[in-house]
C-alpha cells in the first residue's frame, strides 16, 4: 500500500522558470507527486483571431509573427500559402526555394531553443547558452536578409519581400558546416549524458492513440511512433522535390512516446533541416522573387483549412473571405494547443520534477497557445 | 594555533609581561576574525570565479566590469546585497525565518575551526577534528529545514524537506568514506590524517591503496550532494522549485546563504584535500619538516650582504633575457589565440610584468637590509608555513574547481535517482572500501 | 489513484549495475571535456555593447569571424567546426529595421504608410499649396511606442520618404516623447498659410468664373 | 478514400434526410448537419473501420452574419491512418431571446479528447455550450469576462475590474 501524506495545491506558475512563456499550472500534489494538474492558460492571449476580422490581409502578416515567435517564418509561411490558395496567386520557384530555405533555418533555431530550453529545465545551463549562441548565427542570417532577428514578416503573399543579399547562399553553407558538428557536440554534451537520459526515459509516455485523440502534431506525434509528416504526406510548396526522410521515434531509446523520444526526435529533425537546405542551397533556381498582387488584394469568396508543418506540429489556417479585403473568420489551429491540452492527462502520477519534463518535452510556447 | 600563540609568546618579551591568558585570549580572537575573512573572501572569490567560470563555458566572458578582470565584483554584490531591502513575508515565522539563514552560515563558520592552514596551523587540532566536521555540517541541515519551514511557502517546504533528505541521506556514505580515512591513519585528527601521509605522493590516500581511491570519490560524490551543489541540487532546483528554501529570501539574508553554499565548497574541497591529497603536504617533498632548515639556511645565507650584492647584479642580466623570452612567448601566445584584452595591458603586457617583477625583487631586496637578523626566522616562517598552505590552498581551490566545473556540465538527478544512487550505489561502495581497505591493510601495511 | 512505479534501470542485475556505473562515468567525462575546452579555448562570442558599438564598426581585430579567419592550434584535436567562416559578421545589417526615419522633402502625402500600417503608428495630413507637384505634408507623426517595426510601411512608400534608419537605442523615461511630428511647428504655419491663400485665390478664381459665367449667361 | 465515398456511406447509414450536402465553388465541400445528429454522426466516422477518422484538425467557431444569421461549429476531421478529410459543420440559430438556449452543441470530447478545449475554445469566444462536457470553462479569457470577443457584433468593454481596456492617444511635442 502505498503510504499517502496529505493533498496539497502547489500553484505553478505564472511565473515559473519552466513554465516557457507565462502559463500557470494548477497541481494537487502528495509531496512530490502529482494528483491532478490543471493547465491555467490565456495569460498572452492577444485576440490575433479578432485582429484578423480588422485589419487587411496583408496587415495580418505581422501579426503572424507573434502567433508563434520563435518560429515566424514557418507561420508567415503558412498563412502566406493559405491566402495564395484561396486568392489563386502563383509563387515564382525562386521564392519558393527561399521560403523552404527559411522555415528550414527557423525550424532549426526553433529545435534549438526547445532543446535547449529542455536540457536547462533538467538543470543543465550550458547546453543552452550553446544552443542559443548556434541560434545567434541563423539569427544574423535573417536580419541579413530581411533586417529582423525574432520578427521576420519575411513572406508576401506570391514570393517574398527581399531578394537574397549577395552571399547569402555561402553563408547558409557556411553556417550549416559550422553547425553540423557542434550538433554532434551538443549531442555528446548532453543528449548522450546518464543523467540526462535516466532523467526522460520512460518519463511522461504517450501512447499512440492518446497521440491521435489529443490531436497531437509534429515531432510530439513522430515520437508517439506514428509516421505522419505535412512536409511529405500532405505536400506544401517544393518540398516534394526535396529528398529527405521524417524521423519516427523507433524502439531505440526507452519507451515510445517518452520524453526523451520527442527530445531525441527534435535533434533528429535538425539533422534533416540540415539536409534539406543544403538541398535548397544547391537547387537555388534564378528568377523573380516577388509574383507582386495587387496591393488591396481581395480573395474571392469561400473558405479553406491549410495545414503546414511548423516546429510545434500542425500550424492550421481556416480562413473565411467573403470576397472584401479583409478575412471574415480566421481560425488559428496551433501544435502547440493541443499538446498543452494533453497534459492534464499525462501528469498524474508524475513527480513535479517530471512534469518539468514534460512541459520541456512537449515543446508548447504560451503565444502560440493563447494566440 | 596554540603552538604558534606559544612561539609568540616565547619569542616577544612583551607578552610574557602581559601574562599568558590575557595574550592566548586576545591572539586567538584576532586568529578567528582573520580566519573568518578568510572564510568570506574564499567565498567571495568562489562566487566570482562560478560566474566567470559559468561565463566561459558558456563562450561567454564572465563580470569583466568591477576590477581588473572583474575580480571586485564578489564585492559589488555584497554591497548590492547589504543595500537591498530585506523583505520578511507577512505570514512567515518571524523568528525562525531570521535566524535560519545564520544558523547555516553558523555550521559552514564552525567548520573553518580545524579546517588547516600549514602544520600545526589550524584554529584548533582538536583529536576528533574529522568527526567534529561531519557534526558541523548538521548545522546546515537544520538551518535549512527552518528556512524551508519558516518561509510559509510551499515551494520552499519542498526544498527544505528534500534537502533534510538528500543530506541525511548522503552523510552516510560521507561518512563511510572518511572511516576508511580513518581507518588508514588511525586517528581522527585533521593534523594527525595530514602527517599520515607524510612520505612522497604514493603515501598520499588518493593513491596509497585502490579502496582510498574509490572513497575519495565516495566522498566526492556525497560531499557535492550534501552542499547541493548540481547534479544534487534538488532543494534549490531552479527549473523545479524556483530557488527552493531560500525563495522568499532577499538582502543580506540571501547573502547569508549564498556565502554558507560557497564557503562549503570551500570546506569540502579542504577536508578532501586534507584526507585524500596528503593536505599541506608538498609533492616531491617528502616531509615538511624537512623544509624547516631549509628555510634556516637560506635564510641565513641570504641575510649576508655580498650575497645581496651578487645577486642584485646577477638578477639584472637574468632579467633581461627573461624579459625577451617572455615578450616572444607572449608575441607567440598572442598570435595563436587573436588574445584580445583591454587596449593598455595588450601594448604594455611585457613592461607590466616586467616591472611587476622588478618591485617584487626590489621590495624583498630593502626589506632584507632592516630584517637581516630575522631573516632565518623568516625564511623558515616561508618554507614552514607559507609554502605547505600554498600547496594545501591550491589543492582545495583545484577541488573546488571540479566542483564548479561540474556544476556547469551535468543535469540535476530526479529526487528518487538521488535517493537511487546513495543507498544502491554509494554506500555498498563505501561499506566494500571500508571492508576492502581493512584486508589491504592486513595484507600489506599490517 | 495510480502512482506510477519509479522502477529505473538501475536495478536490473549485476552487469547493468557496473554498466550504469561505466556509463555514467564516462559520459560525464565527455561532457566535462567539452565544457573544459568551451571554456578555455573556443573564442567568446560576447558583442561587449556599449563599450564596443556595432554601429561604429569594431576595430579590425574585434571582429569575431573575419575572413580568412586563422584556425585555432587545437582544431584538430577538437574537432572541426571551431572557426564560422562568413562574410557575414555580427554587425548591424544594410537591411536593419531600425527605428523609423523620414525624409520630409520626398514626402508626398500620398497616405499609403497611414494605410498599411496595422497599429496606425503613422498619422499624414497633407495639403496643396503652390509650387509643388503633389501635397505638402503638414504632420506627420510616428508614434514609436507602437511601431512593430513590420516594415510595410517603407515597403509601400513609393518615394522612400519614410525609412528604416540603423537606430535602435529608442529607450526613453517618458513614452510621450516617443510620439514625434517630424514637420515642425513653423514649417506647418507656413504651409497651413500657403495652403490658405491657394484655397482663397481658387474660390477668388472659382467666384470670378462664376461670376464671368454668370455674366455671360 | 474519396470524399463522395464518405458522403454515400454517410447517407447509407443515415439516410439522407436531415445531412445537406453543400459543394459551393470556392470552398471545400462539406457536409451540414443538424445538431442533434452530430453525435451519432461523429461516432460513426470515428468507428467506421473505412472511415477511421482518427483526428481532428480543428474544431472552430464562425459566426455567420447576414440572411439567415447563425453561429456555425465547423469540424475538420482527419484520418491519419486512411489518409483522408472531411468537413462537418452543425449551423445554429442565435435568435435574440434566450440565445444560451439555442446555442447548444452535444460534446465530441469524449470521441476526439482534442476537443476538450477546443470546445471550451469556442464556447470562450462565441458562447456556444457544448453539453456533456465534463470540464466546462473559459479556456483563454478569465472567468468573469463579459460577452464572447469573437461576435461580430461584440462590443469591448471599455473597463474590466476598474481597469481601462483602452490607452490615451499622445498629441505629438511640437518640433523646432
Amino acid at each position: 500500500m502505498p503510504l499517502t501524506t496529505e493533498e496539497m495545491i502547489l500553484n505553478m506558475g505564472p511565473h515559473h522558470p519552466s513554465t516557457h512563456g507565462v502559463l500557470r499550472f494548477i497541481l494537487r500534489t502528495d509531496g512530490e507527486v502529482i494528483y491532478s494538474c490543471h493547465p491555467d492558460v490565456g495569460f498572452l492571449h492577444r485576440g490575433l483571431e479578432k485582429i484578423a476580422e480588422k485589419v487587411s490581409y496583408a496587415q495580418f502578416m505581422p501579426y503572424t509573427d507573434r502567433i508563434d515567435y520563435l518560429a515566424a517564418m514557418n507561420c508567415n509561411l503558412g498563412y502566406a500559402i493559405t491566402v495564395e490558395r484561396l486568392a489563386g496567386i502563383e509563387v515564382p520557384p525562386r521564392a519558393e526555394y527561399i521560403r523552404v530555405m527559411v522555415a528550414e533555418l527557423n525550424r532549426i533555431i526553433s529545435h534549438l531553443i526547445s532543446v535547449g530550453t529542455f536540457a536547462l529545465d533538467i538543470g543543465a545551463v550550458t547546453p543552452f547558452t550553446h544552443a542559443l549562441r548556434e541560434r545567434e548565427r541563423v539569427n544574423d542570417l535573417f536580419e541579413e536578409l530581411c533586417g529582423a532577428r525574432l520578427t521576420y514578416n519575411y513572406v508576401r503573399f506570391g514570393g517574398v519581400a527581399f531578394d537574397l543579399p549577395a552571399g547569402f547562399l555561402e553563408a547558409v553553407s557556411s553556417f550549416l558546416d559550422y553547425f553540423e558538428p557542434r550538433l554532434a557536440q551538443f549531442n555528446r554534451l548532453i543528449s548522450k549524458n546518464k543523467i540526462f537520459k535516466e532523467r526522460l526515459w520512460q518519463v511522461g509516455a504517450i501512447s499512440a492513440e492518446d497521440a491521435l485523440g489529443y490531436s497531437l502534431a509534429g515531432p510530439n506525434l513522430r515520437a508517439s511512433g506514428i509516421d505522419w509528416d505535412l512536409r511529405r504526406d500532405e505536400s506544401y510548396s517544393v518540398y516534394a522535390d526535396l529528398d529527405f526522410e521524417v524521423p519516427v521515434a523507433g524502439t531505440e531509446f526507452g519507451q515510445i512516446g517518452d520524453c526523451y523520444n520527442r527530445y531525441w526526435l527534435r535533434i533528429r529533425e535538425m539533422e534533416q533541416s540540415i539536409r534539406i537546405l543544403r538541398q535548397c542551397v544547391a537547387a537555388m533556381p534564378a528568377g523573380p522573387f516577388w509574383n507582386r498582387s495587387k496591393r488591396k488584394l481581395k480573395p474571392p469568396p469561400g473558405e479553406i483549412y491549410v495545414r503546414t508543418e511548423a516546429p510545434r506540429g500542425e500550424l492550421g489556417y481556416y480562413l473565411i473571405s467573403r470576397g472584401d479585403d479583409r478575412p471574415y473568420r480566421m481560425k488559428i489551429r496551433t501544435g502547440s494547443f493541443t499538446a498543452m491540452s494533453i497534459v492534464e492527462k499525462m501528469s498524474p502520477g508524475l513527480m513535479v520534477a517530471d512534469l518539468v519534463a514534460l512541459i520541456a518535452s512537449l515543446d508548447v510556447i504560451a503565444p502560440e497557445i493563447d494566440r | 594555533m596554540e603552538s604558534f600563540i606559544n612561539y609568540l609568546f616565547h619569542k616577544i618579551g612583551f607578552l610574557q609581561q602581559v601574562g599568558y591568558i590575557p595574550t592566548a585570549a586576545v591572539l586567538m580572537l584576532f586568529f578567528c576574525l582573520l580566519v573568518l575573512n578568510f572564510f568570506g573572501l574564499v567565498a567571495g572569490f568562489l562566487t566570482f570565479f562560478e560566474r566567470k567560470l559559468a561565463g566561459w563555458t558558456n563562450s561567454r566572458r564572465g563580470p569583466n566590469r568591477v576590477g581588473p578582470y572583474g575580480l571586485m565584483q564578489f564585492v559589488a554584490d555584497g554591497i548590492k546585497l547589504i543595500l537591498k531591502e530585506d523583505i520578511i513575508p507577512a505570514t512567515a515565522d518571524q523568528i525562525y525565518f531570521k535566524f535560519a539563514p545564520y544558523l547555516v552560515l553558523l555550521g559552514t563558520a564552525l567548520s573553518f575551526v580545524v579546517i588547516p592552514f600549514g602544520p600545526r596551523w589550524s584554529i584548533s587540532d582538536l583529536n576528533v577534528g574529522i568527526f567534529y566536521l561531519i557534526a558541523t555540517g548538521s548545522f546546515t541541515v537544520v538551518g535549512l529545514i527552518m528556512a524551508g519551514w519558516a518561509s510559509n511557502n510551499k515551494w520552499s517546504l519542498l526544498g527544505g524537506m528534500r534537502s533534510a533528505a538528500q543530506i541525511i541521506s548522503y552523510e552516510i556514505p560521507n561518512a563511510l568514506a572518511i572511516l576508511v580515512v580513518v581507518l588508514t591513519a588511525g586517528t581522527m585528527s585533521i593534523q594527525g590524517i595530514i602527517k599520515a601521509q607524510s612520505g612522497g605522493i604514493h603515501h598520499w590516500l588518493l593513491f596509497s591503496s585502490p579502496f582510498t581511491f574509490l572513497a575519495f570519490f565516495i566522498y566526492g560524490i556525497s560531499s557535492i550532494a550534501e552542499i547541493n551543489r548540481i547534479p544534487f541540487d534538488i532543494p534549490e532546483a531552479e527549473s523545479e522549485l524556483v530557488a527552493g528554501y531560500n525563495i522568499e529570501y532577499s538582502g543580506m539574508r540571501f547573502g547569508a546563504f549564498f556565502a554558507a553554499e560557497f564557503g562549503n565548497i570551500y570546506v569540502v574541497s579542504a577536508v578532501a584535500a586534507t584526507c585524500f591529497l596528503g593536505g599541506w603536504q608538498i609533492p616531491l617533498v617528502e616531509d615538511v619538516a624537512l623544509l624547516d632548515p631549509i628555510g634556516l639556511a637560506v635564510g641565513g645565507f641570504l641575510g649576508r650582504p655580498p650575497v645581496l650584492a651578487v645577486l642584485l647584479l646577477g638578477a639584472l642580466p637574468c632579467m633581461y633575457l627573461a624579459f625577451t623570452a617572455l615578450r616572444a612567448f607572449i608575441r607567440d601566445l598572442r598570435a595563436k589565440y587573436h588574445y584580445r584584452g583591454s587596449r593598455f595591458v595588450r601594448l604594455n603586457s611585457e613592461f607590466l610584468v616586467l616591472g611587476l617583477l622588478f618591485a617584487a625583487v626590489a621590495l624583498i631586496m630593502v626589506l632584507h637590509v632592516p630584517l637581516r637578523g630575522w631573516l632565518p626566522e623568516i625564511y623558515r616562517l616561508v618554507f614552514q608555513y607559507l609554502l605547505p598552505f600554498l600547496s594545501f590552498f591550491l589543492k582545495a581551490m583545484l577541488i573546488a574547481f571540479v566542483v564548479l566545473w561540474l556544476r556547469w556540465t551535468l543535469p540535476r538527478l530526479r529526487v528518487d535517482q538521488l535517493m537511487g544512487l546513495c543507498w544502491k550505489y554509494l554506500i555498498p561502495l563505501g561499506f566494500f572500501c571500508l571492508i576492502g581497505q581493512g584486508v589491504w591493510m592486513y595484507l600489506f601495511a599490517g | 489513484m495510480r502512482v506510477r512505479d519509479y522502477k529505473v534501470k538501475f536495478t536490473h542485475g549485476i552487469s547493468s549495475y557496473f554498466r550504469n556505473i561505466y556509463e555514467s562515468v564516462s559520459t560525464i567525462a565527455v561532457g566535462m571535456w567539452i565544457t573544459y575546452k568551451t571554456a578555455m579555448f573556443e573564442r567568446k562570442v560576447t558583442l561587449q555593447y556599449p563599450s564596443h558599438d556595432p554601429l561604429e564598426g569594431r576595430p579590425k581585430d574585434q571582429i569575431l569571424f573575419p575572413d580568412g579567419n586563422p584556425k585555432l592550434p587545437f582544431e584538430s584535436l577538437l574537432g572541426a567546426g571551431q572557426s564560422y567562416k562568413g562574410p557575414l559578421s555580427p554587425r548591424i545589417s544594410e537591411r536593419y529595421r531600425g527605428l523609423l526615419g523620414y525624409d520630409e522633402p520626398k514626402c508626398i502625402s500620398c497616405l499609403l504608410c497611414a494605410q498599411i500600417c496595422p497599429i496606425d503608428v503613422i498619422t499624414v495630413k497633407g495639403v496643396k499649396i503652390e509650387g509643388r507637384k503633389s501635397k505638402a505634408p503638414v504632420t506627420y507623426t510616428i508614434n514609436y511606442a507602437k511601431c512593430m517595426f513590420c516594415g510595410l510601411c517603407v515597403e509601400v512608400c513609393p518615394t522612400d520618404a519614410v525609412f528604416f534608419t540603423r537606430r535602435f537605442e529608442g529607450a526613453t523615461f517618458d513614452f510621450r516623447s516617443l510620439v514625434r511630428d517630424f514637420i515642425s511647428g513653423e514649417l506647418r504655419r507656413e504651409r497651413l498659410r500657403l495652403a490658405a491663400e491657394a484655397t482663397q485665390k481658387a474660390a477668388q478664381k472659382k467666384k470670378r468664373e462664376d461670376s464671368d459665367e454668370t455674366g455671360n449667361f | 478514400m474519396q470524399i463522395l465515398d464518405i458522403l454515400s456511406k454517410i447517407k447509407q447509414r443515415f439516410g439522407a434526410t436531415d445531412l445537406v450536402w453543400i459543394d459551393d465553388s470556392g470552398a471545400e465541400p462539406y457536409l451540414a448537419i443538424p445538431r442533434e445528429s452530430l453525435r451519432p454522426v461523429a461516432l460513426f466516422l470515428k468507428e467506421d473501420p473505412q472511415l477511421f477518422f482518427d483526428t481532428l484538425m480543428s474544431l472552430s467557431g464562425v459566426h455567420q452574419i447576414g440572411e439567415p444569421e447563425g453561429l456555425e461549429v465547423v469540424y475538420h476531421l482527419y484520418s491519419i491512418r486512411r489518409r483522408h478529410r472531411f468537413i462537418v459543420k452543425v449551423r445554429l440559430e442565435r435568435p435574440l431571446a434566450f440565445p444560451h438556449f439555442y446555442l447548444r452543441v452535444d460534446t465530441v470530447s469524449d470521441i476526439w479528447p482534442a476537443a476538450g478545449w477546443m470546445e471550451r475554445e469556442v464556447y470562450d469566444m462565441f458562447g456556444i455550450h457544448f453539453m456533456g462536457h465534463k470540464d466546462f470553462r473559459r479556456l483563454l479569457l478569465p472567468p468573469d469576462w463579459e460577452g464572447y470577443p469573437l461576435l461580430k457584433d461584440y462590443q469591448e468593454p471599455a473597463t474590466y475590474q476598474g481597469i481601462s481596456t483602452s490607452r490615451e492617444e499622445v498629441e505629438p511635442e511640437e518640433q523646432r
